[in-house]
Formats: C-alpha cells, sequence, structure tokens
C-alpha cells in the first residue's frame, strides 16, 4: 500500500483552504464578498485556537505512547475555568494568581493520571476517563456547581478581543502562534521533547539509553494537564461565564485535531504544527455545516464523512504486506 | 518428494530502498543452499520473497520449473514452503504449543481444537532439541516467559511442523549456542535424507562449510555467485560478498600491549554479584582490558552485563577504581561512563521508526543544552557515521531503513559519542556479516588500547577466542573457568560450557 | 363481623415475596411522615442542580412539620436505563411518592406505570409525560417561547433578517419552544430566517454558532435563542462588535442581566428580554406532592395537557429594559448561574390546584 | 506456593479477578439491600443491565482482537430509531421479530464498514469508529429526528417479566453468551484472535488470515451492539435517537474491569460481562448507601478508579513484600 508522502500538517492546511474556497460557492457561503469571507476565517481559526490549546496535552499524551490518550482533558477545562472565575472575580491583578492556580491544578490532576498509569498500569483510556468523571464530581461538589465570580477585563481584552480597533487579528491568535511556537521548542528542541518520542517508540531502548521512563512519563500526563488548566483558563476568558457542562464538548475533538494533524495515534511520531492544522479543519467544517441549512442529522453525517476521507488520506498504517 | 523452486532475476523494492536489484536462488531435494551476503545485501527479503510475505517487483518464481506467484504466506505453504524468520514469527502473550500449531491446530469433531493432541505432538517436536534448552520449556509455556534461544527453536519447530518440502533457515543459528547447532545440524542432515531442500543463512562461515551444498552469494540486492561450497574457499565467498581481498585475521588485545610495560590498574571489580539467575559472581577487569564472557546461552551473561548497568536489581558489591556504586537506573551507570550494547536490538537498543540522528543521540541530549544545538548535534552524529562507516541514505533516514549490521553499528554508535570509560557488549556482532564483524574487531582493539575496559559476551566462541586475552564461562549463574593464555582454548572453551562436572537444571 | 376478623389477620402476614411487589407499603392506610423520592438523570447544568437545592430546602419545612422524611434522591449524568435504574431502586426503597425529571419521553412508561401500580404518586417536572395516572408539573413550554418570540418580533417591526439557535434538536422541551416560534413568526412574513442551528444548550457551543453566524451574516436585525446559550450569543456579538447590535432574546439567569447591565453601558440602544424558566417548578411539584399524600383532593378542572393531568405553572417573571433592575435586584445575593424563579408557597398550591 | 498460585491466577483466568470485584460489590449492596436476591429485584436489575453486557461483550471481542469500537452506541441507537419507526406502539409482535432481523441486520452492516475501513484501509481504530459514531448517531436522527414512537408495552413486557424458573432472562442470556464464547475460545478462530491481538505482524507471518479477522471482530461488535440496541429497546420501550450515545465509554470501562487489556491479545468475553454486571452493582451501592446527592458522582467515579487500580495495587504490594 503506497501512503501519501506529502507531510500531514501540510495536507491538513492546504485541505482546510480548498475546503474554504469551495465553501465560498455554496447556498449561504460567503464567496460573494471577499470582507465577509476574510471575517469569516479570521473567526474560524479564532474559534480554533480554544480547541486547539486544549488539544496540545493531548499531543503529547498520544505522542508518549502505549495508548496514551488524555480523556480527563475535558473535565480539567470545566474545573480550571470556574477556578480562574471564582479567582479573578473581575480584578485584573488577581489574573496571574489564577493562571498559576489553573496550572497547578491541571497539572495535579495530570500527575494522578501519571501515577495510575506508569505505577499501576491502568491503561491511560480507562484511568483517564474514571479521573474525567471524579473531576466532574468534584466540580459538581465545589457550590453545587453553581459559583459567583466574574473574568477580568484584561482576560477579555486579551483572548476575546482583536489586537486593536483598526487590526481586526483576535489577540487569541497571536497568542496560539507563540504557544504553538512554545510548544515546537518542547517537542523538537528539548531534551524532553527526545525522550518524549523516544518513550512513545520503545521504553526499553529509553530505559536502556539512560532515559527515566517513568519520571518522564509522569512528567507528560503532568504536563498535559496543565495545558488543558491553560485552556480551560483561556476558554472562560472568551466566554466569560463559567458552566459545568464548558469543557466536555472539547474532548473528542482534540483527539480528533491530533489525528487530522498526522500525529500516531500509537505514539512516538507527530507534531504540535499538525495538531494546529487539525483545529483549523475540524473548526472549519463544523462552521460550514453550521452556516449551511441541512438537518442536524445530515450535518452529523456529513462531520462523520469528512473525517472519514481526511484520516483515509493519510492516517493509514503500515500494510503486513509490503 | 521430489522438489525444486528457482528465483529468477527477482526484484523488490521497500519505498525507496532497493533491497533487490537481481536476486536468483535454485534449491532442489535434498541439498542445502546457503545464503549469504553481507548485512543488507537482500537475504531476508529474498527469503520473504519465496515465502509470499512479500510482493515482489519483478521477476519471477518457478516451483518444479511451474511459473508461481504468491498472494500471500498462505499461498507459499500450501506449496509446502516454510521459514524461519529472523526476526521470529511468534505471539508472545501464547503458549508454545499455540504457537507452534497456529492456523493449523489439530481439531475434534465439533471444530473444537484438541488440546491434548496439540500438547503430544508439541512434546514430540520438542524432542528433536531435548537435553538443549532448560526444563521450563514446555507446550504450555508463554512465549514471553522464554530465552532467545529457546524462543528460536520454538522457531525452527513452529516451521518444521509443517512438515515443508522446502525449508528456510533466515540466521535460524544466530541466537543458538553451539550445542543447539549442532542439534540443528543434526535434523538438517536428517531432513536432506528426507529430500526436503533447504536454504540456510547464516553469517558464520565455519557453519556453512559445514553444512550447505551449493551456495548462492547476494551483494548488494544482486546474486553475483552461484556454485557448489566444495568448489569455493572462504577466502573466495568473502571476497564475493565484500568486494574485498584481504580475509579478517583476529589480532588480539593483550593488556602488556596498551599500557607501556607496567600492569594496568583495576577499573572494575565485581563481589559476590547475585541475581535471580547468577548466584555469586565475582570478577575483576582491568583498564583497557578486553574481557571475554563466554558459556551457553542464557547462562547469566545477560543479567550480568544488565546488573552492571543498573538495569536489574542484584545483591553483592561492584567497585569501580575503588569506589563502590550501586546503580538504580541505567542513567547512574551512565553519568559513571558505562555504557551498554543490548542484545536485542531490535527490542533494546534502537528507536526504529525515529531517525538515524536521533537514535545517536538519544543518550547524549543533555549536553546539547535548551534550545538543542542541532547543528552541532548533527556534526557529532556525522562524525561517528563516518567513523563507523554506516551505510546510509542520511542522518535523517528511518533507521527501519537500515539493514541489521548497520543497525547495529548505531547501537554501538550512540555510545561512542559519551565517550565511556567501560563498554558492556551482549553479543554485539550478532547476525552482523564479516565484514562489519571486522570492523567491530578492530573497533575494539582501538578502545581497548585507548584504555576502554570492555566485558563481552559473545554467543561466537571464535570470536571469543581470537579477541580476548582472558575469557571468563558462566555456567547455571556461576563462574564455571577463567580461560587465558594457553588455556584459552576451543576445546576448554565448550567443555566449560557444558559445564563439565553438572549441567544441572532445576 | 367474625369472617371479617381473620381475613385482616392475615392481611399483614403476607409474604412479601408472593406479591408482585415486594417491598410495597400498604399506601392507604400510611399517614405521614412520607418519603419522597426524586429521580434525576442529568446534573451537568445549573438548572438541575439549582432544582436539587431547592427540593431538599423545601422538604425542610415539611420535615420539621414531620411531613415528610429526608428526600430520597437518585442524581447523576445516566442514561435511559440508568433512569430506570433509579426509578426501581426509589421503589424498592418504597417511596411514597417520586418526582422525576425524565430522560425520555416515553423510555421510562413501564417503569412509571409500575410505580404507579404500586400506589405510588408519580409527578413528572419540567417535562410534559403522557403516561395514565402520572401527573405533570411544569410550565408550558410552547407559550414560553411564544413570549420572547412575539417580542422579538414587535421589536424588529415585523421585519427583518435573523437566525434561530435552538436546544437539542427533538429534545420535546425544544421542539415544543420552537413550535411556538415558527407560530409566531408564521404571521411576520416579512421577517426572514436566514439560519437555524443548534447550540446544544451551552454557552460555549451558542457562542461558536453565533460568532459563525456573525461572520456570515455582518448585518443581522436580530436572534432568537434559549437559555443558556443565549450568553453565548451575546459574548459573541460583544466580540465581532458589529456597527449595529442586533436585537437578541436573552435568558433569566443573572449571569446573562450582569453582561446586559454591562452591555447597556456603551451601547445604550440595545434590547434583549429574559424570561425566566423556573427550576422552582419542581419544588412546586413537591408541594403538590406532600398535599395530595395527605389526602387534599385535586381541582381535576384546574388541569390541563393531553390527559387532563398536567399542573401548569405561570412563568413567574418576565425582564425587558423596563425592569432589568428589578431582576438585578433579585440577583444582588445570588451565585452567577442563578435562574430567576418562582417557588409557589404551600397557600399558593393550595389555592390554585386544588378543592377547597 | 500461595504467591505462584495467585500470579497463575491473574495470568491464566483474566476474568478471576473481575469475578472477585463482582462478589465484593454484590455482598456490599446485600447488605445495603437485603431483599436484593428477591426475584422481582433480581430480575428487575438484571433487564437493567442486560443492555449493557451485551454491548461490552461486542466490545471485547474487538478489543481482544487489538481494536477499540466507539462507535457502538451509535449502532445501538439505528436500531433503536429502526424499531420504534418501523414496529411502532401499536405493531404486531410478527412486525418486531422482522425488524428485530432487519436491524441486526443493519447493526452487522454498521460493523462491516468500521471494519472495512480498519482492516482494509488499515486506518486508525479509535478515529475511525469515532468518525462512524457521527456517521451512525446522524442515521439515527435520519431515521427519527424527534424521540418518540416506540414498540407495543405487551412486548416490551415479554422482556421486562419473562422468568424462567423464576431466574431472570438475562442469566439465561449471559449463559448463552458465555457458552457461545466457551466454543469459539477454543475453535481455531479464537486463536487466531488473540494471535491478531498480541502480534499481528507475526500471525500474517504465519498464514492467520489477519485482515479477516480484525474485520470479524467489528462485525461482530457490531452484531451485539444491535442485540444491545433491541435490548434497551424492550426496556425502555420508546425511540430516541441519542438513546445509545452515553453507553460507548461505559462499555469499554465494563470491558476493562472485566480484565481485558485495551492493548490487545490478553483476557476474554466472561471478564467483561462481569465487568458489566459490576458497573450496575456499583451504582446500586452508591444509591443505597444514601450519601450525600452531591458526592454521589465522585464517589462512584472513585470507586472506578480503585476497582481499575486494584491489581496494579495488589502487585505493588506484593513486589514491596518480595
Ligand atoms: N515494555 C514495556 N511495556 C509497557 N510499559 C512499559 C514498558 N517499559 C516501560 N514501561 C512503562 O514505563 C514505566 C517505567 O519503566 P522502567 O521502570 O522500566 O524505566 P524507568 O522508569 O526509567 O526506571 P526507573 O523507574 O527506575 O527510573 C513502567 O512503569 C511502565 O509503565
Ligand atoms: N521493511 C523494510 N522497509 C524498508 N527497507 C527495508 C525493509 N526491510 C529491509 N529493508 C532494506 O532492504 C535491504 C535488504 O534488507 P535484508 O533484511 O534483506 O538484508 P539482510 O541480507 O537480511 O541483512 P542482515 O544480514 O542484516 O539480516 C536493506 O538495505 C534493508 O535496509
Ligand atoms: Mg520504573
Ligand atoms: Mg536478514
Amino acid at each position: 500500500m503506497r501512503r501519501i508522502s506529502i507531510s500531514p500538517p501540510v495536507a491538513a492546511i492546504l485541505l482546510a483552504i480548498v475546503l474554504f474556497l469551495l465553501s465560498g460557492f455554496l447556498p449561504n457561503g460567503f464567496g460573494n464578498d471577499i470582507n465577509v469571507a476574510i471575517a469569516q476565517a479570521t473567526n474560524i481559526v479564532r474559534l480554533a485556537v480554544f480547541l486547539g490549546v486544549i488539544a496540545a496535552g493531548q499531543t503529547l499524551v498520544i505522542i508518549s505512547g502505549f495508548e496514551g490518550i488524555d480523556l480527563s482533558a475535558g473535565s480539567v477545562v470545566t474545573l480550571t475555568a470556574i477556578l480562574t472565575y471564582v479567582t479573578v472575580k473581575g480584578e485584573d491583578d488577581k489574573v496571574l494568581l489564577a493562571l498559576l492556580i489553573s496550572l497547578a491544578v491541571g497539572a495535579l490532576i495530570g500527575f494522578i493520571n501519571g501515577l495510575g498509569i506508569t505505577f499501576l498500569k491502568i491503561s491511560p483510556f480507562v484511568m483517564t476517563l474514571g479521573m474525567s468523571g471524579v473531576v466532574t464530581g468534584l466540580i459538581i461538589i465545589i457550590n453545587h456547581g453553581n459559583v459567583s465570580g466574574k473574568v477580568a477585563p484584561i482576560m477579555t481584552r486579551l483572548i476575546a478581543r482583536p489586537l486593536s480597533p483598526d487590526i481586526p487579528i483576535p489577540n487569541a491568535i497571536i497568542i496560539w502562534i507563540i504557544f504553538g511556537f512554545m510548544m515546537w521548542l518542547l517537542l523538537e528542541r528539548s531534551t524532553f521533547g527526545k525522550h518524549l518520542f523516544a518513550i512513545g517508540v520503545n521504553r526499553v531502548t529509553a530505559k536502556l539509553s539512560g532515559v527515566n521512563v517513568t519520571v518522564t512519563n509522569l512528567a507528560v500526563y503532568s504536563l498535559a494537564g496543565a495545558l488543558a488548566g491553560f485552556g480551560g483558563f483561556l476558554v472562560v476568558g472568551n466566554t466569560g461565564v463559567v458552566f459545568i457542562a464548558l469543557g466536555q464538548p472539547f474532548l473528542f475533538p482534540s483527539i480528533a485535531a491530533v489525528a487530522v494533524g498526522g500525529t500516531l495515534l500509537s505514539g512516538g511520531k507527530g507534531s504540535y504544527w499538525g495538531t494546529m492544522a487539525g483545529a483549523i479543519v475540524l473548526t472549519l467544517i463544523t462552521s460550514l455545516l453550521t452556516t449551511m441549512q441541512m438537518p442536524d442529522s445530515v450535518r452529523r453525517m456529513v462531520l462523520g464523512a469528512t473525517l472519514l476521507v481526511m484520516i483515509s488520506i493519510y492516517g493509514r498504517q503500515r500494510g503486513f504486506r509490503q | 518428494m521430489s522438489v525444486s523452486l528457482s528465483a529468477r532475476n527477482i526484484v523488490k523494492r521497500y519505498g525507496g530502498v532497493i533491497a533487490l536489484s537481481d536476486g536468483n536462488l535454485d534449491v532442489h531435494s535434498g541439498e542445502v543452499v546457503a545464503l549469504i551476503g553481507a548485512n543488507g545485501s537482500g537475504k531476508s527479503t529474498m527469503s520473504k520473497v519465496i515465502n509470499g510475505v512479500v510482493v515482489l517487483d519483478g521477476g519471477q518464481l518457478l516451483l518444479d520449473d511451474k511459473p508461481v506467484r504468491f498472494s500471500s504466506p498462505q499461498a507459499a505453504r500450501k506449496m509446502g514452503i516454510a521459514t524461519v524468520f529472523q526476526e521470529l514469527s511468534l505471539v508472545p502473550k501464547m503458549t508454545v504449543a499455540d504457537n507452534i500449531w497456529l492456523t493449523r491446530e489439530p481439531l475434534k469433531p465439533d471444530g473444537m481444537i484438541d488440546r491434548r493432541v496439540m500438547r503430544e505432538k508439541t512434546e514430540a517436536l520438542l524432542e528433536l532439541f531435548s537435553g538443549t534448552f532448560k526444563a521450563d520449556l514446555r507446550p504450555e509455556t508463554l512465549v514471553s516467559d522464554l530465552h532467545p534461544d529457546e524462543k528460536q527453536i520454538v522457531e525452527i519447530l513452529k516451521a518444521i511442523s509443517l512438515n515443508p518440502r522446502i525449508l528456510i533457515l533466515d540466521e535460524a543459528t544466530a541466537s543458538l549456542d553451539s550445542r543447539q547447532v549442532e542439534r540443528l545440524f543434526e535434523l538438517v542432515r536428517r531432513w536432506k535424507a528426507e529430500g526436503k531442500a533447504i536454504v540456510f543463512v547464516s553469517h558464520r562461515m565455519e557453519e556453512i562449510f559445514r553444512i550447505a551444498d551449493r551456495y548462492s552469494v547476494l551483494r548488494n540486492g544482486k546474486t553475483v555467485g552461484q556454485g557448489d561450497i566444495k568448489d569455493i574457499t572462504e577466502k573466495d565467498l568473502i571476497q564475493l560478498m565484500t568486494e574485498k581481498e584481504k580475509v579478517f585475521q583476529f589480532t588480539k588485545t593483550t593488556i602488556a600491549e596498551n599500557a607501556t610495560g607496567l600492569e594496568q590498574p583495576v577499573y572494575l571489580e565485581v563481589e559476590n554479584l547475585t541475581t535471580e539467575i547468577l548466584r555469586g559472581v565475582s570478577l575483576k577487569v582491568k583498564q583497557g582490558e578486553l574481557l571475554g564472557i563466554g558459556g551457553l546461552q542464557g547462562q547469566g551473561q545477560r543479567d550480568l552485563l544488565l546488573a552492571l548497568f543498573g538495569d536489574i536489581p542484584y545483591q553483592g558489591i561492584v567497585r569501580i577504581r575503588g569506589e563502590v556504586v550501586r546503580f538504580k537506573h541505567p542513567r547512574q551507570a551512565m553519568q559513571k561512563k558505562l555504557a551498554l550494547v543490548p542484545g536485542d536490538r531490535a527490542k533494546e537498543g534502537l528507536l526504529y521508526i525515529r531517525s538515524i540522528l536521533e537514535n545517536f543521540l538519544l543518550p547524549s541530549w543533555q549536553k546539547y543544552g535548551f534550545p538543542l544545538k542541532m547543528k552541532l548535534a548533527k556534526r557529532d552524529a556525522l562524525a561517528i557515521s563516518e567513523r563507523l562507516s554506516l551505510v546510509m541514505a542520511g542522518l535523517m533516514a528511518p533507521v527501519s531503513s537500515l539493514s541489521g549490521g548497520n543497525a547495529q553499528k548505531v547501537v554501538i554508535g550512540k555510545w561512542l559519542l559519551r565517550d565511556p570509560d567501560c563498554y558492556l557488549l551482549d553479543d554485539p556482532t550478532k547476525g552482523v556479516d564479516v565484514h562489519t564483524k571486522a570492523e567491530f574487531y578492530a573497533l575494539l582493539t582501538e578502545l581497548s588500547q585507548q584504555g576502554k575496559s570492555i566485558l563481552f559476551y559473545s554467543s561466537d566462541d571464535d570470536e571469543l577466542i581470537g579477541l580476548c586475552d582472558r575469557v571468563i564461562v558462566l555456567h547455571d549463574g556461576k563462574i564455571r573457568a577463567e580461560l587465558k593464555g594457553a588455556s584459552l582454548t576451543k576445546e576448554n572453551l565448550i567443555a566449560a560450557s557444558m559445564g563439565v562436572s553438572n549441567g544441572g537444571e532445576a | 363481623g367474625t369472617p371479617a376478623t381473620p381475613t385482616t389477620e392475615v392481611q399483614p402476614t403476607q409474604p412479601p415475596q408472593t406479591g408482585q411487589q415486594p417491598t410495597q407499603p400498604p399506601v392507604e392506610s400510611k399517614g405521614p411522615p412520607f418519603t419522597i423520592g426524586i429521580s434525576n438523570p442529568f446534573i451537568s447544568s445549573e438548572y438541575r442542580t439549582q432544582m436539587i437545592a431547592e427540593l431538599i430546602e423545601v422538604n425542610k419545612e415539611y420535615m420539621d412539620k414531620g411531613l415528610t422524611t429526608e428526600l430520597v434522591i437518585e442524581s447523576a449524568d445516566t442514561d435511559v436505563a440508568g433512569q430506570i435504574q433509579q426509578l426501581q431502586n426509589l421503589m424498592a426503597k418504597g417511596v411514597d411518592a417520586i418526582l422525576v425529571n425524565p430522560s425520555d419521553v416515553n423510555g421510562l412508561n413501564a417503569t412509571l406505570q409500575e410505580a404507579v401500580s404500586k400506589g405510588i404518586i408519580v409527578i413528572s417536572v419540567d417535562q410534559e409525560l403522557n403516561v395514565p395516572g402520572v401527573y405533570n408539573v411544569g410550565i408550558d413550554q410552547k407559550e414560553w417561547a411564544k413570549t420572547s418570540a412575539k417580542w422579538l418580533a414587535e421589536k424588529l417591526g415585523g421585519k427583518g433578517n435573523i437566525v434561530l439557535i435552538e436546544g437539542f434538536p427533538g429534545h420535546p422541551a425544544n421542539v415544543a419552544r420552537m413550535e411556538g416560534v415558527d407560530e409566531v413568526l408564521s404571521q411576520y412574513p416579512d421577517i426572514k430566517v436566514l439560519a437555524k442551528d443548534t447550540g446544544k444548550w451551552d454557552e460555549a457551543t451558542g457562542q461558536q454558532v453565533m460568532s459563525n453566524f456573525l461572520a456570515a451574516y455582518p448585518n443581522l436585525d436580530g436572534y432568537w435563542t434559549q437559555d443558556g446559550m443565549a450568553i453565548g450569543a451575546l459574548q459573541a456579538v460583544i466580540a465581532a462588535n458589529p456597527a449595529k447590535f442586533p436585537v437578541g432574546v436573552g435568558e433569566g439567569r443573572c449571569q446573562f442581566l450582569k453582561l446586559w447591565e454591562q452591555v447597556l453601558k456603551d451601547r445604550p440602544d440595545f434590547e434583549t428580554i429574559a424570561v425566566a424558566n423556573p427550576p422552582g417548578v419542581s419544588p412546586t411539584g413537591l408541594r403538590i406532592a406532600v398535599n395530595m399524600l395527605l389526602g387534599k383532593q385535586v381541582d381535576k378542572s384546574k388541569l390541563g395537557g393531553a390527559n387532563g393531568l398536567s399542573f401548569v405553572i405561570p412563568v413567574p417573571i418576565v425582564i425587558t429594559k423596563d425592569n432589568l433592575q428589578e431582576g438585578l435586584d433579585i440577583c444582588k445575593d445570588k451565585p452567577d448561574a442563578y435562574l430567576l424563579d418562582g417557588i409557589m408557597t404551600d397557600q399558593e398550591v393550595l389555592d390554585t390546584f386544588f378543592l377547597k | 506456593m500461595k504467591r505462584f498460585s495467585w500470579d497463575e491466577m491473574m495470568n491464566r483466568y483474566p476474568a478471576f479477578f473481575a469475578i472477585l470485584l463482582l462478589v465484593v460489590a454484590l455482598i456490599i449492596n446485600f447488605i445495603l439491600q437485603p431483599n436484593m436476591f428477591a426475584r422481582d429485584t433480581l430480575n428487575s436489575n438484571m433487564r437493567v443491565f442486560l443492555p449493557m453486557i451485551l454491548l461490552a461483550a461486542g466490545q471485547a471481542v474487538v478489543i481482544l482482537g487489538g481494536g477499540i469500537d466507539i462507535s457502538v452506541g451509535g449502532i445501538v441507537s439505528i436500531v433503536n430509531t429502526i424499531l420504534a419507526t418501523q414496529v411502532g406502539l401499536n405493531g404486531s409482535p410478527e412486525k418486531m421479530w422482522t425488524y428485530v432481523l432487519v436491524s441486526i441486520g443493519a447493526g452487522i452492516l454498521a460493523g462491516a464498514i468500521n471494519g472495512f475501513f480498519i482492516a482494509f484501509l488499515r486506518l486508525q481504530p479509535i478515529i475511525t469508529t469515532y468518525a462512524t459514531s457521527f456517521l451512525y448517531v446522524g442515521f439515527a436522527l435520519f431515521i427519527l429526528p424527534n424521540p418518540g414512537g416506540g414498540i407495543p408495552a405487551e412486548i416490551a413486557n415479554i422482556y421486562r417479566n419473562t422468568t424462567p424458573l423464576g431466574l431472570p432472562l438475562a442469566f439465561y442470556v449471559i449463559a448463552v453468551i458465555l457458552l457461545i464464547w466457551m466454543y469459539i475460545r477454543s475453535t481455531r478462530f479464537g486463536n487466531y484472535l488473540y494471535a491478531v491481538g498480541g502480534n499481528a505482524e507475526a500471525a500474517y507471518e504465519t498464514a492467520v488470515p489477519v485482515t479477516w479477522v480484525i474485520f470479524t471482530t467489528y462485525v461482530a461488535s457490531g452484531f451485539m451492539a444491535a442485540l444491545a440496541g433491541v435490548a434497551i429497546t424492550m426496556l425502555s420501550g420508546s425511540g430516541n435517537a441519542e438513546i445509545g450515545v452515553p453507553m460507548t465509554l461505559t462499555s469499554i470501562t465494563a470491558v476493562v474491569i472485566g480484565g481485558t487489556a485495551l492493548s490487545g491479545g490478553v483476557g476474554g468475553v466472561a471478564g467483561p460481562v462481569v465487568g458489566a454486571i459490576t458497573l450496575g452493582i456499583i451504582q446500586n451501592i452508591i444509591s443505597f448507601s444514601r450519601i450525600d446527592t452531591w458526592w454521589e458522582t465522585f464517589v462512584k467515579a472513585t470507586i472506578i478508579v480503585v476497582a481499575l487500580a486494584a491489581p496494579g495495587i495488589i502487585n505493588l504490594l506484593r513486589r514491596k513484600k518480595v
């Protein structure tokens, strides 16, 4: 079975652009007015930011291999969003504190995931799924889910608003680009990143080459938790309000984004650029489906079909017979 | 049951890599054809072509002079072709019996597997190798619990259980000890007599000349010579496969040579080392010494090296330059400038889907700061690959695109980057072609002359005798003998390996 | 006389397992304190948490009077099978009445009928069921939606381009509401519905959908939506910051009122409406249940619904620009997620639904 | 000796620990609910657990073969909507049984679609079945956009109240499942399943029809999901396109609690069946232990995590002792 040699991130982005242009000609598309098209494009990327950031941790754990996955990301997003919300109470000078709390709490939950996975050998899928339930439980216990708070003006300004009235690029996008660069540094230009890929491919080799698999394993789940925490911080900055169901809708899309971005779900191979591209493609598709008139049933089937097509393009695994 | 198979002008590509450009092979009933070639010359690929595991891109197969096309391993099997794969074809979490009879399980009338019959048939097969393996190799043992040599035996039995007309043995002897090889050869002779046609892939010249009737030599994908063994000398064979004139001569490295006269200090001292397999091993290694470790498979050689490297827990005392150390993790051993080349490069030595560069640098990334200085890293890696004359498409190519021998170079190369004081080598020349072997030997000599201490386990007795000036022989977790100078002969080595006094296993 | 005596003696000694209902309490003869069970299959929503909290609170009143015991609450995120299990467990615990917030219109029928047959008073809250013997307590979803739809149509002067953001398509409440909206809009031919999508009843999705709409139709005149999605929609409008804010439908939640107040600061002409969707219907349902258990007679003529078993609770409060302050005052000492509410008092319940 | 036998049990009989868990759960449940073994209580519990039991059994087969099926919930929904729309609240029993066959066909077809993409096109299971789950739920919504319809009450009652020899119908179904599994397990296909899950490459070289085996596992899962759909429909008696969605992740948890590893090739079907029951019993325990309602979610999730962790914890403790 020959496989397309074009790199997944590029493929995903190309796909996004093609879809976007095509959609211009569809009924209710935005082909007729360039300004509308630009507005729509920026908007889609802006929306992709939140999915993209939440998918960052997902990318790391998936690269770390051994069925690595984080199903607790959604509920962690909700929890940290709530914590941010109640900490900040509308005051700009509390924002940093809130950010730190979000990161710390996220990291702690991720760390517990890591303990279960590395030492008790619980499969990441069910460990993080169970943890997701535990965290939701915690959220319910905190004030029975009804919380008081307020996001700070500065958060809204930095996250939800454009760079400046005359430059219509939303700050969120700028943040994302910087974030993406940092993720690249982490994965491609740091010892940790190299060790991460190593344990994703072969943990025995990694250990015999001096990689502390346990520590790396724990670190990656903690980091993933922290990144989900950061995601929660950003999301609440965008929605301005919190609610129990805030994070869950991001969960499976975050995994899909990683896969569409060409990261091997079996671990050891992948990039965050790919995930960013994947997040954009997914958001694009859902957005297009939104502005098109079709019943929810058709909408879902189209989404499913598109996903299938995309992973068929480059999600192929090696055939047995070469 | 007479049979003949010939492969004509076989072409096989893996993506960019050309594995076979013009492969040819003829084999007939009652003969053993040795398929010879350097690492990466295409031997395994040729095997996989014959047994239908890969799709061939060109050429044709003639079975009993009729053209055949195998669409799958099933097809080849139906024609009576069985293979012992170089990278075994066993399922770890299944029992020995289940593995051997997979797809051919004896069935009861109701379609259920007849476990009892299967067990008996398996025991009968195991009889073939009886006495050459530990008692824990039973039909109901999980393959994952077996030693490499026992796995190899199971793989061989699995192939022979098909009662094939044509049997391909791809480096079946690589992880067998001399006793087991003897037994295999007896069997091969018997099968020959029964009229089976046998393709024998090995890097051990001595074996080839003992068992093969004819030879077929591959040189990077092209068959460069076929004929009768009796008409060719070892020298000419090696020349055929390597294009090189000289046959490698072992150069002994005695400590006297590297130090100018005066006695070298002791580098490593082990007292009463005990693990699950080892039972109180004590030894000293001097600086610049190349200490050989001999013995049958699984007598504790691997444990000794892993324990010293901090990979497995142990009781006993280890001193480096007189200072007591107790490593809990390889990382710590590395900090004390130790290096380990593990026995199973695929499972323990390499990151197959990652680049050659990353494999070289895995133990060393810390040195390159943050953000990692990639230019520097590339330069260092390149230097090493040149020093080892590594054959590769480029540093960015995945290790999976390298042949066995070149892959093994990467495993060793990643340590050279760290310039350790002591190398722990677990059968590093396993499945490595003569030419590459020669390069390894030269490297070892060079290292020990630089004053590096080396613990060198090899399943190839000639290597030990040729290279080391002192060899300890492990048997049943204990040092059975220490051979040096005059006493270091093949006879003594084998005798000690067999554990003369008693070979008793629990 | 004499023949009666033995039977009355035999009655209590009947071994439970012979009866179809092993743990059935002899309801008829039973007096206070009564045990009331709650079955709620979905807790990941502020509406539900507020509902549970209020139920516990209202029940306290009756406990103090010695009329009821501790509530038996089965409340967790679960599927249809899970809620059936909840109900079965409530029966097994021998409750006298069940307040159920159903996850499925017909999925519980058989189970609820079993409960009714055991003499348990079953009340479906917040979602009308059509099961013989099962009472319903809730607002009239259709009317509820019409109120805001009519208001929107009139604010737009009967013409303009609007979009609709609905809840879960197919969810009964959503279906009823959208029917109401369609009915209203059908009377305003000049109001054009450009697009319609689901905001899945959550803020984030609502916000995403609305910002897509705003990008695709920059000069939108109005939008209709419901519940939590309204905050998301408004956030999207603020983020997009169009020259002219569309007239939009909001919700009766303190968070929203506060946001509304903020928007008015730099957009004084902004128009929206908040029609309360009160979790309080459930505690009201609890009061009804208690009074029924106490043997008070329901005035059937006051009941509506498909099988004349529905207690229709009036919408407690509607907020527009004029009475926004009133809403904000209510919210002063409430959590942000608090939904404007109304719980009928015991007396009101008696006056409205029971025979004197 | 004692140690040996424990490992023996854990290694040779993956269901061993699952059964241990179930027994513990049953005892606790019995203490809290003395009448739980009364015929009606038993029956009313088992009929509620049965759909998940069927689902878990199918999921287990896929997982044994080295895959995973996120689309089972969607298949349940399709079956449910087919029955609810085609049979209707006052359809005849004949009609019911006809459409049971039809919907089982649909389930098998859906499974075959999964199998096609995963076995023949070699796409990654998680993301593929995630994509098809959109197709299936979308299709269910297409059949039945609004909840409603259903099957005749008397047919539903057959399912609810049949208790031959005073034992719940579910017991007989479970017995049949286990018998069939025990048979399959001891046929060649059984061995193929474990070989493919354990080392697909080796299996292929040994002439195991790997592709077909993988394909078959998804068909089997589709078939079992269809049965689960029939069961849930007969339990609820009504139609709802979303009915299956929440069941997917639970089925995977059940499989793992049942001692079948997500990595494939280890475990069986008996364990997951037991696991499904255990999960249901845990729910009962929560409900009868009368813990504060706000804590329920948290406590339940924690119990599940602990149950998942138990084998690992025990191993660790026994390591220490050695
Ligand atoms: N072959 C393997 N299969 C599955 N998981 C593995 C494997 N090897 C390592 N792991 C995972 O990585 C974890 C760490 O492995 P290991 O302990 O061998 O290396 P290490 O953590 O570097 O050693 P140490 O814990 O002493 O630092 C294990 O607990 C296990 O979860
Ligand atoms: N799966 C594969 N993908 C890509 N290249 C491959 C693959 N298998 C083999 N090759 C390449 O094909 C060539 C022949 O490999 P092959 O394994 O047949 O050599 P060999 O003679 O068996 O070597 P060795 O003696 O080390 O086993 C080598 O260059 C190898 O890198
Ligand atoms: Mg460890
Ligand atoms: Mg080879």
